[in-house]
Parts: C-alpha cells; sequence; structure tokens
C-alpha cells in the first residue's frame, strides 16, 4: 500500500458534540496542529452519507489513516470499519463530553480536551501502519495428539473427522489409557440407571481404521519446537529410534496417574481387603471381585475423598470430581450381581451434579447401596472401618469384607518450569520426566495453574492455555470423569484446528483473534539484554545464536509485554508501538505553569479500564477536565519511557488503570499487571532525579465494573496535583 | 428486510449468551459462515447479569468484553438480536430454518445517546434486573449492550410517549411502524445454546416468595450486588430498604426434588458459596452469611474455593433442608424452620434476607422443538446420532457451569464444523 | 332429576347425636340449595382414620375402606364417592390409589373382601365435598344462591391437615391454599389475609392421646387468628371442627388466655348466606356460639 | 412373633433395612432418604420426637433395631402428611412411621405406657365391634386409659366438654346402650379376619 502517509480527520457534531464544542475549531487543529491531510465536520458522521464521506476520500483522495473523531471506540464499530486502512478514534463523545458540565465555566477545558483528542488520534494515525502478515507463516494441517487415553483417541478422532490429519503418540505399549483399564464406566444417558460400556474398545477400533489418525506407541516426544503451523516434534520410541515430524498444532491429553495410596496407611492400604478404585476396577473386568483370595465378598464399604481434600502432608488438597460417582459405579458392580450383598458408601458430601448425576445417585440407593455421611479414622487389619457417623453424631465402625478407597488423580502435566529452568542454548537436553520436552527459552513444559493441573486460568476462556497452539485437554488440566474428558477433548480439537488454521494466515490466536501485527525490532539498537525473553507470559520468544532475540510470531499474543519490557525500545507493533503511544502524549498542548492547567496522563488497559471509563461517562459521571485518557492493550506493554516523556513534558500526574494482579490475576496477558506495577515501583528513581513528588504516577488494580471508582481516582490525582502544585517541567 | 448470507456450508447458532457466542466465535475465527440469533436486543445471556464469577471472583462483563471485541473485528459472523428461531427442516447439512424477528421500533442509525430515553417517562419493568427496577419505555438493555442501539418497549408503542421517542431523535433512528420480519435461511448445522432460566421460585411454596418480601433468589442476588443494579450494588433488602447483614443461603431450592426440578443445578452450591463473599464485601465481620445445605457440591479444583469460606468466621453451614420460612411480622424478617441433621439440632433461625439457591432449568422448549431431536426428562438435549446436525452447547446440554459451559460450546463448534466440511467436502 | 348425584360416605362422627352431626345438617342444607343428591353408601363402615394404623396394620385398614367402595360399587355404579369428613376422604382415596397401584393389594383385598362375598374395582373418584363444590359448581355458581351476604364478618379460613395433604384440592399449595378464602369471599365475607397457621396440624388423633401437645398447637392456630382480627374460623374437617373448637375451656385455664373463638364449617357458612335458619344451617351446634351468624339468621 | 426381637444385627449391614423393607408397611423407601432432615423440621410435634424420621432412617441403615422399635418417636405421628408433601425423595414417611410403629406394636415390643398406643388400639376395637366409632364408650374408655382414679379424675375434668357436647347434641348418652352400628358385622368381622391372616402370613422372619 502507498507509503506516503494520507490522514483524513473526520469530526462528528453529532450525539451533541456540535453543540459542546467548535468542531470547526478541532478540525483546524487536525490539519494546522496534527498535520492530517484532510479534516472534515459532519452532522452525523455514523449514518450512511457520513460514511460515504469517508469511503469516497479513502477511494478519491487517497487517504490511507482515518482519524474518527466522534464517540469512543468501543461504539459504532460496525460503522466505522474501513479495509486496508489505519482507522483510529478521538473519543469526544464519552471521552469529553459525557464527562464535562455543561457550563460556561467548563467550555473552556472542555474544548482543549477535544482539541487534545483530535491530535492524539491524528497523530496515533501518523504513527501506524496497516500490518502485513509474517512471511514466516506455515500452514500444516497435521495435529500431534501427545497421548493415547480416551482424552487424546477423541481429540484424534474428531479432528480427523474434521479433515485434519492427526498423529497420535503414546508412551505406553496401547492405546486406551486409564479408562482402558477399567470395566465399565458412568451411564452418559437417560436414564442414567446403570454402568455402561466404556466404548474404548469400539474408540479403538474407530481409530485403527481411521486412514487419517497414525499411532506411535511405546514413544515419548523427545524435543519439540517451532510454533503453530510449524511445529517440528521429535517422536523417540523406547528403543531409542528417533523421527522428527513436522505438525500445526499440538493436543496435550497425558492425563493422570493414580494417588499412590502407600501413603494411606491409616486407611489399611496394604492389607489384601483394602483395593483403590481403580484396583476394583481392573479386579472387575478381570472378573474377580467375588471374592477375595478365596473369601467371599458379602460386604463393601467405599471411603470416599480418600487423601482428597485435605491438607494433610502427602494429601491431595482438591477433590478429583468423579469418584463419588464412580463409587455409585462399582457398588452396582455388587448389587448387580447379588443384591444381599451389602455396599456402604462413606462420605463427606456426596457430589453427583447435572442431570445424570442425581439420577445415578437414586438408581444406587435404588438398588440397594446404602449411604452414610462419615469421617473415616481407621482401617483395622480386619477390616473394621472406624468411623464417625455424622448424623447419628456417634464414633461408630463397620465391619467389611472388602474396603474401597476413592482416592484422587494426580496431573501428569511434565515438569513444573518455574522449579525446572530450561537449558541454556547449545546445551538443551532432553528431560525425561517432561511431557513435551519444548526447546522454548521458558521451560520444556506448559506453565501449570495449581495443584499440577494445566487447567487456563479463565473462567470464560478454559482454552486459554499459555503456550499458543498447545492445549491440554482431559485430566491433565482438571479433575474429570470420562465424559467431561471426551467433551473437554473435542473443544481442544476445535482449538487446535483453528490454530493451524489461523497460523496459516499469519492470524494470532485469541485474545487478539485476527490480528496480523507482530512484534518486530531493530536488531542494531538491542543489547540482547534477553528482558522480552523473559517478560513474554507466552513463551514466544527464543534466542538465535548471537543472542538476539526471536520473536515466533505464531506463538505470540501480541500484548506487547516485550514492547514494555525494552529498555532500549527498539520493539513494536506496526499497529502499536512506542511512538503510536509516545507520540500521542507528546502531542497534547501543555499549558504553561501559571495556567492552573495541569495535564494528567492516563494509560488505561483497554479490554477493562477503558471500559469502565465508557460507562462511567454513559452514567455522566464527571472527571477532571484535565485528563487524557490513551488505551493500551495490556499494561504490560507500557514502557517507562512514556512516562518519563510525560514528566518531562510537563505532565503533572500519570495514572496506569491495569487489571486484578495476583493469584486471581484477570490479566489475559498474565502479568501484564504485575509487571506494570514492578516497572513502575522503579519510576520513583526517575522521579527523584526530575525532583518531582512519587504521588504523580500512580498505578491502580481497575475491574471493568469500577464505574464509579475509575473517575474518582481521576479526581483524586487533580486533587493531588492542587496540593503538591503544577509541575515545573512546562515549556 | 435483513438481508441474511447462508449456504449449506453455513452454521447457525441459537442463542447470544456465553455459550453461543463462544460457538459462534470458535466457529467464526476458523474461517466458518456463522449465523448468530439472539432472542433478547442485546448479546450476553445470562453471564451479563450475574455480577461475578466464582472461584477468581472476577467479573463476566470482562470476557464479554472480550468477545464482543472478537465479535465486533469478525466478518464471518452475521448476527440477528430479538429473532428466534419458529421452524426447522431437513438433514443435516441442509437444513431450512424460519427465523423471526420482533420489531426493535429503532434502525442501525441509532448512535445510543440516549436522547430518546430522555424524552420518555413510562416505566417498565426492567427485565435484566429481574423486575427488581423499572426502566425507561426507551431503554439500552445494559450499559455493556450489544448492538448498542436503543429499543422501544413495546408496551410503549400507541402511547403518546412512543411519538415523544421519534420526535426526540434527531437521526431518524426511531421507526415506530417496524413490523415482525420472516426469514427462512439454509444452513448446513445448528448448534441449540439457549441456556437456562431461574426455577420459578413462586412453585416453592414452604419458602414463601411469592408472601414474604424479604425472600429472593440468587439471580436477584446478584443484580443487588451488582454496581449496575438496581441499588448501586448495595445490598439492601426489597422490604424496607434496610442493609441485609445477616443472610441466609438456602441450597437446593427447587433442584434435587421430586417436587421441583429432579436434577441437581451444579452452580448453586458455588453461587451461594461466592454469595458469603458478596456479603463480606459490602459488610465485613458485621456480615453474617449462613448456607442451609444438603451436600456442597464445590467439584474439582474448585474444593478450595469451599475450603477457604468454610474458614470464614462470618459464614456458618448448617446441613439442612429448610423445613419452612415464616415471616416475623413485626420487622420482617424470614424466620427458617428446620433441623440440622448433623446430630439432630432444631433451628428456628430469623435473618434480614433469605437468598434462595434456584435450580437451573434449561430453556430447551419442551414438546415443542422445531424439530425432532432427543430431550431427555430434565428438558436437555441429549447428544445422539439421531439429532442429525443439531448440536447441544452449554445449558441446554446439561447444568453446567460457565467454564463447562464454553467447553460445551467449543466442542459444538467443531461438531458443527464436521458437517459443513463435509458439505464443502473438504475432508482429507 | 337432581343437578348433580353422588355416592355419599358420611362417616361416624356425622351420625345422629355425634360430634359432627351438626355438619351434616348444614351438608344437606347446603346440598338443597345447590339441589346435589347425596346417595348414602348402604351399611358403610369406619374408615379406621388415620390411627387405625397401630392396631390395624395395613391390609385390615384397606379393606375397611375397601369395604365402602365394593358396597358403592354395587349401590350406585359410576358414581364418584364423596366424603365430608377429612379423615374418611383420606382413607378411602389413600386407599383407592395404593389399590390401584398394586396388583399385589389388590388381589389380597379381594381375596379379604371375598369373604363378605364383595369384590372391589376402586375404578371410580374418591372426592371431597370442597372438591365437588369448587371443581362441579365453581365459585361463580355457588355466589348465585346468597341471599344474605355474610358482610363484615372476618373469617380465618382454617384448612388444616388431611383436607389439604398429601393429596389436597387441584391447583392448590400445600402451604398456602385459597380455596377456603375463596369461598369466604364467595359468602359475602372479609377472609384474613395471609393466617399462616392455616394449614397447620391441630394434633388430630392425638388430641385424646396427647392432649398437651395438640392443645399446644390449637392455641397457636386460634392465637393467629386472633392477630389476623378474626371474628372466626372456618374449616372443612370434623377433626379440626371438634379440636379447636372444644378445648378452648382448657386451653384458657393453661395458657391464662381468653379464646372464646367460633369455628364453623363452610357449610354453615353457606347455609346462613344461602338463608337458611339457625338449625337447617347447624348453629345450634356450637359450642362456643358463632353470634355474627346468629345475629344473621335471626 | 416375639421369637423374632432375637433378630441379631451387625453394624451398618444390611439386615435390619432389610427386616424393615419386608414387614414394615412402606419400609422399601427407607434406603432413598438422602438426609436432607426437610421431614424433621415440618413435623408439628418436632420436639418430641427423640428421634425425627430422617434420624430414624440412619439409624435403621445403621442397624439400630431395638433404639428404633422401642422408640416412641414414630407414636408422635399426628398424621399431618407435612413430611410426606415436603420430601424431595418421594417417601411416603407418615405412612412408614405408621408401619414402624404398628410392627414394633405387633412384635410386642412397642413401649408398654405409649398412650397413643393404647388410645390407637381402644379405637380400634371400639370400631370393629360395630364396624363405627362408638364416641361415647370411646371417650369414657379414654378417661380410664390409666386406671380407675385417673379416669374419674380425667372424667370430671371433661365433664363439662360432655356435657357441652351433649346440649348441643353432638353427644348422646344413648350411645351407651347399641348405639350407631353396620348390619353386615359378620361379614366384616370375616373380612378383618381374612386380611389379618394374610398380613401375617406376608411377615418374614429375620
Amino acid at each position: 500500500m502507498a507509503d506516503e502517509k494520507k490522514i483524513g480527520a473526520y469530526i462528528c457534531k453529532g450525539c451533541g458534540i456540535g453543540e459542546r464544542v467548535d468542531t470547526a475549531q478541532m478540525a483546524q487543529v487536525a490539519t494546522r496542529d496534527a498535520k492530517a491531510s484532510i479534516a472534515k465536520e459532519h452532522e452525523f458522521l455514523c449514518n450512511a452519507e457520513g460514511v460515504k464521506m469517508i469511503q469516497d476520500d479513502i477511494a478519491n483522495e487517497g487517504v490511507n489513516r482515518v482519524a474518527i473523531c466522534a464517540c469512543s471506540r468501543r461504539a459504532k464499530t460496525d460503522a466505522f470499519n474501513f479495509e486496508n486502512v489505519v482507522i483510529t478514534r478521538g473519543n469526544i463523545r464519552e471521552g469529553v463530553i459525557w464527562v464535562r458540565p455543561d457550563t460556561d465555566e467548563a467550555r473552556e477545558t472542555t474544548q482543549e480536551m477535544a482539541d487534545d483528542y483530535v491530535r492524539m488520534a491524528v497523530t496515533e494515525a501518523k504513527f501506524q501502519t496497516v500490518p502485513t502478515p509474517s512471511t514466516d507463516a506455515e500452514y500444516n494441517k497435521d495435529i500431534l495428539v501427545v497421548g493415547g487415553g480416551v482424552s487424546g483417541m477423541t481429540a484424534a478422532l474428531e479432528a480427523a473427522k474434521a479433515g485434519y490429519p492427526v498423529t497420535i503418540i503414546e508412551k505406553t505399549g496401547g492405546l486406551g489409557g486409564n479408562a482402558g483399564k477399567a470395566w465399565k464406566s458412568i451411564p452418559s444417558k437417560a436414564p442414567y440407571a446403570d454402568p455402561e460400556d466404556t466404548g474404548v474398545a469400539d474408540m479403538l477400533a474407530a481409530v485403527e481404521a481411521n486412514s487419517n489418525i497414525s499411532v506411535h506407541l511405546n514413544s515419548t516426544l523427545t524435543k519439540t519446537s517451532g510454533a503453530p503451523g510449524r511445529f517440528s516434534a521429535d517422536i523417540t520410541t523406547e528403543s531409542g529410534s528417533t523421527s522428527t515430524e513436522n505438525f500445526g498444532a499440538i493436543i496435550q491429553a497425558s492425563g493422570y496417574n493414580e494417588y499412590d495410596a502407600s501413603q494411606l496407611k491409616e486407611l489399611g492400604y496394604g492389607n489384601s481387603n483394602v483395593v483403590t478404585q481403580a484396583e476394583l476396577d481392573a479386579m472387575a473386568k478381570g472378573g474377580s471381585i467375588k471374592n477375595i483370595n478365596g473369601k467371599d465378598i458379602n460386604s463393601v464399604a467405599f471411603i470416599q475423598c480418600a487423601g482428597q481434600r485435605s491438607e494433610k502432608e502427602g494429601h491431595l488438597p482438591y477433590c478429583s470430581g468423579h469418584c463419588c460417582l464412580t463409587s455409585i459405579k462399582q457398588a452396582m458392580y455388587f448389587k448387580d450381581q447379588n443384591p444381599d450383598i451389602d455396599t456402604n458408601v462413606i462420605y463427606s458430601d456426596l457430589r453427583t451434579p447435572g442431570a445424570g448425576g442425581e439420577d445415578f445417585y437414586r438408581s444406587g440407593q435404588q438398588k440397594g447401596v446404602t449411604f452414610t455421611k462419615g469421617t473415616v479414622t481407621e482401617v483395622t487389619a480386619d477390616g473394621t472401618v472406624k468411623f464417625k457417623d455424622m448424623i447419628l453424631n456417634e464414633d461408630t465402625e463397620e465391619k467389611v469384607d472388602l474396603v474401597v478407597l476413592a482416592t484422587g488423580m494426580v496431573a501428569n502435566s511434565g515438569i513444573n518450569i518455574e522449579e525446572v529452568g530450561q537449558d541454556e542454548p547449545g546445551e538443551w537436553q532432553t528431560n525425561a520426566d517432561s511431557v513435551l520436552n519444548l526447546s522454548y527459552r521458558q521451560g520444556k513444559d506448559i506453565p501449570l495453574l495449581k495443584n499440577g493441573f494445566n487447567d487456563s486460568h479463565f473462567i470464560c476462556f478454559p482454552y486459554e492455555s499459555r503456550r499458543t497452539g498447545i492445549y491440554p485437554c482431559g485430566p491433565v488440566r482438571r479433575p474429570m470423569d470420562m465424559q467431561q474428558a471426551i467433551e473437554d477433548a473435542t473443544g481442544a480439537a476445535m482449538k487446535a484446528i483453528q490454530a493451524v488454521e489461523n497460523a496459516g494466515k499469519g492470524k494470532a490466536a485469541h485474545p487478539r483473534a485476527g490480528d496480523l501485527s507482530y512484534p518486530s525490532f531493530r536488531r542494531e539498537g538491542c543489547t540482547q539484554c534477553k528482558r522480552c525473553t523473559v517478560e513474554c507470559p507466552f513463551g514466544a520468544i527464543d534466542e538465535d545464536e548471537q543472542r538476539f532475540p526471536v520473536f515466533n510470531e505464531a506463538r505470540c499474543r501480541r500484548c506487547g509485554t516485550c514492547m514494555g519490557a525494552c529498555p532500549v525500545r527498539v520493539i513494536s507493533f506496526e499497529n502499536y508501538s512506542v511512538d503510536s503511544v509516545g507520540q500521542q502524549l507528546k502531542n497534547v498542548d501543555i499549558p504553561d505553569e501559571f495556567s492552573e492547567k495541569p495535564r494528567i496522563l492516563i494509560l488505561a488497559c483497554e479490554n477493562d479500564a477503558y471500559p469502565a471509563l465508557d460507562m462511567a461517562a454513559m452514567n455522566k459521571t464527571e472527571y477532571s477536565a484535565f485528563a487524557r485518557v490513551i488505551p493500551v492493550r495490556c499494561l504490560g506493554s507500557v514502557n517507562l519511557i512514556w512516562i518519563t516523556d510525560a514528566l518531562n513534558s510537563g505532565y503533572d500526574g500519570a495514572i496506569l488503570m491495569g487489571c486484578q494482579k495476583g493469584e486471581n490475576y484477570q490479566c489475559h496477558f498474565v502479568k501484564g499487571s504485575e509487571i506494570a506495577h514492578i516497572r513502575m515501583s522503579k519510576v520513583d528513581d526517575t522521579l527523584q532525579s526530575l525532583s518531582l513528588e512519587p504521588e504523580r504516577v500512580t498505578v491502580h488494580e481497575i475491574a471493568i465494573t469500577d464505574i464509579d471508582r475509575v473517575p474518582q481516582i481521576i479526581n483524586d490525582m487533580a486533587e493531588t496535583i492542587e496540593k503538591i502544585g503544577m509541575s515545573p517541567f512546562k515549556f | 428486510m435483513t438481508d441474511i448470507v447462508a449456504t449449506n456450508e453455513t452454521i447457525l447458532v441459537v442463542g447470544g449468551g456465553i455459550s453461543g457466542m463462544t460457538a459462534a466465535l470458535e466457529a467464526a475465527e476458523c474461517g466458518k459462515q456463522v449465523v448468530l440469533i439472539e432472542k433478547s436486543p442485546a448479546l450476553g445471556g445470562r453471564t451479563s447479569q450475574l455480577y461475578r464469577y466464582f472461584p477468581k471472583m472476577c467479573h463476566p462483563t470482562c470476557g464479554l468484553e472480550i468477545n464482543l471485541r472478537r465479535l465486533k473485528g469478525n466478518k464471518n459472523i452475521c448476527l440477528l438480536t430479538m429473532t428466534q428461531v419458529d421452524g426447522v427442516t431437513g438433514e443435516a447439512g441442509n437444513y431450512s430454518v424460519t427465523l423471526k424477528t420482533a420489531p426493535r421500533y429503532v434502525n442501525e442509525n441509532c448512535t445510543a445517546c440516549g436522547d430518546c430515553a430522555t424524552a420518555v417517562s413510562s416505566e417498565y419493568d426492567d427485565v435484566h434486573n429481574y423486575g427488581l427496577g423499572k426502566r425507561k419505555g426507551a431503554y439500552l438493555q445494559s450499559a455493556m449492550a450489544y448492538p448498542q442501539r436503543y429499543v422501544i418497549d413495546p408496551q410503549m408503542i400507541g402511547t403518546e410517549d412512543a411519538g415523544k421517542a421519534k420526535e426526540a431523535c434527531k437521526y431518524g433512528a426511531i421507526d415506530l411502524d417496524m413490523q415482525e420480519e420472516s426469514n427462512t435461511i439454509t444452513v448446513g448445522a445448528i448448534i441449540w445454546a439457549t441456556g437456562w432460566q431461574p426455577y420459578d421460585a413462586n412453585k416453592i411454596q414452604p419458602y414463601g416468595y411469592d408472601r414474604i418480601a424479604n425472600v429472593i433468589t440468587s439471580v436477584e442476588f446478584e443484580r443487588l450486588s451488582d454496581p449496575h443494579g438496581p441499588t448501586g450494588g448495595k445490598l439492601l433488602r426489597p422490604s424496607d430498604g434496610k442493609e441485609a447483614k445477616k443472610v441466609a443461603f438456602i441450597q437446593c431450592a427447587g433442584s434435587r426434588d421430586r417436587n421441583y426440578l429432579k436434577h441437581c443445578s451444579r452452580i448453586c452450591c458455588m453461587a451461594s458459596l461466592k454469595h458469603t463473599h458478596y456479603v463480606r464485601e459490602a459488610y465485613g465481620d458485621e456480615g453474617k452469611s449462613t448456607i442451609y445445605y444438603i451436600d456442597i457440591r464445590a467439584i474439582d479444583r474448585i474444593d478450595d474455593f469451599y475450603q477457604n469460606v468454610k474458614n470464614d468466621s462470618t459464614v456458618t453451614f448448617v446441613k439442612s433442608k429448610v423445613a419452612r420460612i415464616d415471616e416475623n411480622k413485626t420487622n420482617g424478617n424470614p424466620v427458617l424452620k428446620g433441623v440440622n441433621t448433623e446430630g439432630y439440632v432444631r433451628y428456628e433461625d430469623e435473618h434480614d434476607l433469605v437468598v434462595l439457591a434456584v435450580g437451573m432449568q434449561p430453556s430447551v422448549p419442551v414438546g415443542d422443538f422445531p424439530i425432532t431431536v432427543t430431550v431427555n426428562e430434565h428438558g436437555f438435549i441429549e447428544q445422539d446420532d439421531s439429532n442429525g446436525a443439531i448440536f447441544a452447547a452449554g445449558c441446554s446440554a446439561d447444568a453446567l457451569d460457565v467454564n463447562r459451559a464454553v467447553q460445551s460450546a467449543t466442542a459444538g463448534a467443531l461438531r458443527a464444523i464436521q458437517v459443513v466440511n463435509r458439505v464443502a467436502g473438504t475432508e482429507g | 332429576m337432581a343437578n348433580k348425584e353422588y355416592s355419599f360416605y358420611p362417616g361416624c362422627s356425622s351420625q345422629k347425636a355425634a360430634s359432627g352431626s351438626n355438619y351434616q345438617t348444614s351438608v344437606n342444607t347446603m346440598c338443597d340449595v345447590l339441589d346435589i343428591q347425596l346417595n348414602t353408601i348402604p351399611d358403610w363402615n369406619c374408615c379406621a382414620a388415620s390411627i387405625g394404623y397401630a392396631e390395624g396394620g395395613e391390609l385390615p385398614r384397606l379393606a375397611l375402606s375397601a369395604r365402602n367402595m365394593a358396597l358403592s360399587e354395587q349401590a350406585h355404579p359410576g358414581q364418584d364417592i364423596v366424603a365430608t369428613c377429612a379423615a374418611c376422604w383420606l382413607a378411602t382415596r389413600e386407599t383407592k390409589e395404593r389399590l390401584n397401584h398394586s396388583q399385589n393389594l389388590m388381589n389380597e383385598t379381594n381375596e379379604a373382601l371375598a369373604a363378605a362375598g364383595l369384590n372391589v374395582k376402586a375404578d371410580q373418584n374418591i372426592r371431597h365435598m370442597v372438591e365437588v363444590l369448587i371443581e362441579d359448581f365453581g365459585y361463580d355458581e355457588l355466589g348465585k344462591h346468597v341471599t344474605k351476604p355474610l358482610n363484615g364478618i372476618k373469617i380465618a379460613g382454617y384448612v388444616g391437615c388431611q383436607t389439604n395433604r398429601p393429596f389436597g384440592i387441584d391447583g392448590e399449595s400445600f402451604e398456602n391454599p385459597k380455596y377456603l378464602d375463596k369461598l369466604v369471599e364467595t359468602m359475602g365475607a372479609e377472609p384474613i389475609d395471609n393466617y399462616d397457621k392455616k394449614v397447620t396440624c391441630c394434633g388430630g388423633a392425638l388430641a385424646f392421646s396427647e392432649p398437651e401437645k395438640s392443645q399446644a398447637l390449637i392455641k397457636d392456630i386460634i392465637e393467629a387468628a386472633y392477630d389476623g382480627g378474626a371474628d372466626m374460623i372456618v374449616t372443612p374437617c370434623p377433626v379440626c371442627q371438634m379440636n379447636v373448637e372444644v378445648y378452648q375451656n382448657d386451653i384458657n385455664a393453661k395458657y391464662k388466655t381468653k379464646f372464646k373463638m367460633p369455628v364453623v364449617y363452610y357449610s354453615t357458612l353457606m347455609s346462613v348466606a344461602y338463608g337458611k335458619n339457625r338449625k337447617e344451617s347447624g348453629l345450634d351446634g356450637q359450642v362456643i356460639a358463632a353470634k355474627q351468624l346468629d345475629d344473621i339468621v335471626k | 412373633m416375639s421369637n423374632m426381637n432375637t433378630a441379631a444385627v451387625t453394624r451398618y449391614r444390611n439386615n435390619f433395612l432389610k427386616e424393615v423393607e419386608a414387614n414394615v408397611e412402606e419400609g422399601e423407601w427407607v434406603k432413598m432418604c438422602m438426609q436432607c432432615g426437610v421431614c424433621a423440621g415440618s413435623c408439628p410435634l418436632g420436639n418430641a420426637w427423640a428421634h425425627p424420621p430422617q434420624e430414624i432412617f440412619m439409624m435403621i441403615r445403621a442397624g439400630k433395631r431395638d433404639e428404633v422399635l422401642t422408640s416412641d418417636s414414630m407414636w408422635m405421628c399426628t398424621s399431618c402428611y407435612n413430611c410426606i408433601a415436603r420430601c424431595p425423595r418421594e417417601l411416603p414417611i407418615t405412612h412408614i412411621m405408621h408401619g414402624l410403629a404398628n410392627y414394633a406394636h405387633r412384635l410386642g415390643i412397642a413401649p408398654k405406657n405409649q398412650p397413643t398406643r393404647k388410645f390407637a388400639k381402644m379405637f380400634w376395637d371400639n370400631l370393629t365391634k360395630k364396624g363405627r366409632v362408638n364416641e361415647l364408650k370411646l371417650g369414657i374408655a379414654l378417661y380410664f386409659i390409666n386406671g380407675l382414679v385417673d379416669g374419674i379424675k380425667t372424667a370430671l375434668k371433661a365433664a363439662p366438654l360432655g356435657l357441652a357436647m351433649y346440649k348441643t347434641k353432638r353427644l348422646s348418652p344413648m350411645e351407651i346402650l347399641g348405639g350407631h352400628g353396620i348390619k353386615d358385622t359378620g361379614g366384616l368381622h370375616a373380612i378383618l379376619k381374612k386380611a389379618r391372616e394374610i398380613e401375617d402370613a406376608k411377615l418374614t422372619k429375620m
């Protein structure tokens, strides 16, 4: 496209803008101050006619950068949606007239606000270009599935069904995983009354029959490198032979391991009459639950939450979700073959959720399975279960022939990269405990969330994994039963296919789905400090042999954290850069020290703080006319230079608004807000060096619902400045 | 007439809640053509009426903002609001679907400036707040509403106020003659994501929701806590606007009960545990929450959320299905009567406010589903080959929390893609 | 030819000089006005009420009601059985449902009935008189016959247990049935609103064996009526009527209350509203006189 | 039948539960209880119950045979049906309570001086004698339920009530001679005899 920058500024007079501010003056500001080639006012910019006016300028006048000075960038997006041009928005409605009183006193400062937003919009347009997809983008439809259990086989079958070739690697000698060892499974269909066939055999057959699926048994990943669309995987067999294959995306279905019940001595594990659920299912499959070492079984006690939901050393703090249903299923194993076998389930909270769960619970009771709310303290060698009956409120016991322990799931998620650092380039080695053996600088496996599981941190985005194009599913992500694993694996297959398609087009993955921009850097300026590599939340950045960063844009989520991290400011995106923001704040008109008109720079997270400001404006909540708000992709992308520039050019205060940080962080780029807080703690030195008060720069955790708090924060800063006085750095 | 481009390679998604939006976006971001319909005037569905999510206590509108941005930037999705399915014929890979679109009386010229709302005085129950407050006859469903376009309440049509609204609009956005529209489109697969509705608490007679002002539902409690809600986020009880500091939460209100819904709704326990945080957030140590439960179902890795609430000194747990609620006529306090079954303790507890953790009733048209699909006795659509290319997503499939609903929707998207890919003959 | 005709199961308390005889009187009066013909089941026997369980057990108890049904089927084929006593209605309807539910019980019951040459099909409806009034007539129809509306009388509609649970009247809730209130309104009187003891148990049969316990319950029922400003209580059940009316002296003695709350039958209210005299309305059966009603019939 | 009292039970094993299922009216429902306690909270005489229904169901599962059968809790049932109406699991609790009381009574291990037990027997004898209840005789018998002296006291205390009932023609001294009854008492007795036979034959020894 044309390199010659031709900026058109379009100022809307609708929604009261025309009555509240002098749009003619704004048009003048656009051309005179901000050097827009064209500036036009319109009564009603977002209607067909207004939009056509802009279209025509693009078509006939060669306008390739459009600065819309009207409502918020979140409004009227359908109308202001032009192909192949840069579009920026000056927020005159929500950002100016809706947050200012319609009074004569206010008129002047309100106008200044509007003029500044015009300058900023035009400037932003000037320093952006329309992104063009990376030339490194590759299209590879093949999908790698790690793990051949129910999750893995499901993912493979579903992806293949959609027309994508799949390779499964399984570390054992056969497919089927844990579910393959079970006799039957919890019912998946109405009336949810009886255990049903696991369906694993059919799955196996389907996988074998599918020409689109190839299987490597006794194989593991010894090295995985590349990026979505161009993953390269070393698949090594037990015998040691290694083949290297290329894939577009990876599904990690590495499943779970049984909790080591030998830690449950107090519950009698080790005695021949005490088994785990998994062991019982294996016995049942072998047809040997009628008697144990010759002795007929007439009574069974199921102990729920064995070594689970407990803070005790060596116990699992979480609930494995399926165990209540599994015990009901297993009690039915006995009841269905002989109703006279007594089966007692000792539980603390019976957890049988959903439509099927409660039906299955009732069916169990119908078949004579009894349930006792109790806490088990001990199982003696002769099979006496000592417990407290919580209902009868007494310590009691039951002597049984067989005790079944409902022990939990332990995720098979590889190594914890927080603890096991990555080998230096050149010295890279396969780690036998790793599932993926990624060559990524940030570590060999996917970051863990909690208790060793690979789950996404996000409730609304369960597939928002921290390694683009690699999707964990099944019990490695969260404890779950077979039905959930099947659903989860199908979803993961969806995401893998999507990753393949988008990587092929050079498009970003969630949450900036479709974004074609990607980070690039000025090699000559780079000091190889590695800060970008270290701070990248998605492990997108590697280093080449001269230790320069390699961005792997297909792994990149476009948050800009690298850009914010770079001390020498060499990293930028075509549509988001140190300049596209820095120049905006520099182009704000700074009145002199004596005008009593301070300027407050606000850098607001575009996903939470900025919408909160918009919604405050919709409520017509007023805030200081001295505020100048710039939305940022993520607080992690905020480069210190913006703050120092602002202070140097005479701003009296700066506010950073990001998401909640910490354990329950709400930043969809993981650490953005956290990092910003850390960086800003260093700003104090800068402030001291300029002998400015530290109160002039504040960082806040903002939720999208903070519609009252956000304006308050701005007004507080205005007050602070009134107290401590204007900045001396005004020219 | 809306012109909708759709072929038998198009996927129709019914329902614009988080499940429907997810299904539509995942498919569209995979390059598929999607028609997304929503019966209300704006996207977001049930979750947009929640204040916070468990277990992170983050805000649903945050995820909604992301999804809306994904949607705004995606040309593969054709969105139709105020639209419902009126009929379906055909089979997998080739369905003919009739859509009915109710009149909004506001066209795309609307700038959401709000002049129409200012101009009218007539008010109607605010459905978004479960009728806890009123909204103007010309309204925006919520501050997050997308499309960001006003609606004229049909009840206002024909009144003087309707005319006032029209006059007030400088942009000719209000068209009072708008009529219901019907469109018939061809699609290859259908994702059914119509979500759920709170079980009608009036039917739970022993709890006197219909008789006692200070007995409310869990979904109403969300609105009370939300800064965008009728009380601006203050926990004030309905009868007298008094601060509700001593709050009782009753589990299985309409769930796990043959008199109402036989199934367990899965989310209610976690929701009430979350609500104890709301009480603490509002009143600190002065707030007192009591949870009356049968089994606390804080399933899998979020069990620690339960453990933390257990450690909160302001929260008490009573293992009991409350037998009856009466009203203390002198102060309007609900009085809960029942027995704590752990050791048989009879109680008669007075609270400022009672919150019924109401069950999840699937919004699947029982009996008159537009085409034959397998619906179980609880009203959920069961996955079954005989359903052809009609796939349930989210709470149309089972009682699910948000996380599982989104997983289900993502899976649903793939199942639909499998069909349209087959149609397109692109499978390898 | 009567407007409506039913097979009638009067029950023990309705007999001449029995505790519910005044109920029967007013029912007869009411039925005359509505042109309802009640065909009494020949040689009907007691239903054993709910208290029969301890000695009677399951099958003998069912057999008692089954005998009545069998006799009704013989004498009044195809006719619904109507009972005015809650206990009679409940026991009989319960028996019907149990027999319809289990072929086994049905066989055993008939085996027992055979001893007296009887056989039961249990295919008729077993209904309470108020069901008949509401479902077969409806409030409008019932209102048409009002000649002396009971203006200004505040009445607590006390439904009690067994007319209300487990079967109750179709479309009414167990916790807050409205039909008595509607009936009271239809007769021109004023139902007291949210009378929250309207379905509280009066102690039923335990009034005899556990007087203290049941009288404690009765106290609350009367107290709540006073709190609601009621002049009298109306009930559809002879056990409730008897229990709530006749123990007020004992309660006053024990709790130092001053209760003197008349407790009348819906049929008495209706008879009075239909312009019938004191005797016809069964008012002479009041242990605690219902003054406002007496004034009307004067 | 009393030999059935020797039935041995093991804790938390199902033999007592099975005994209840076999011999107690609606006993097969006991296993369906999920311990929510709504029945316990719904009973009008709740606080008179040493063990509310839901607890009794747990005791049955726990094999507490004697505690259950000798308890007088079930005898507190007023037959108000609140528990049935509210039970989320559809248990016919009222009938189970009646059934348990009746079973204990038949085994002869129900509390000896349980007034309701006595009254119930009286009531049954009274009604089966002539096929209909004779309120006067029932009343008189009731007064002497605890022996002559008590009886006279109660009778005197109740005299005014009796008088009031008499005045309002809701009680007649004539009842003492004959009084109401059915014609075919013979048939009725035959029916009841047969029914009792069938029922006894069904009793399963544990």
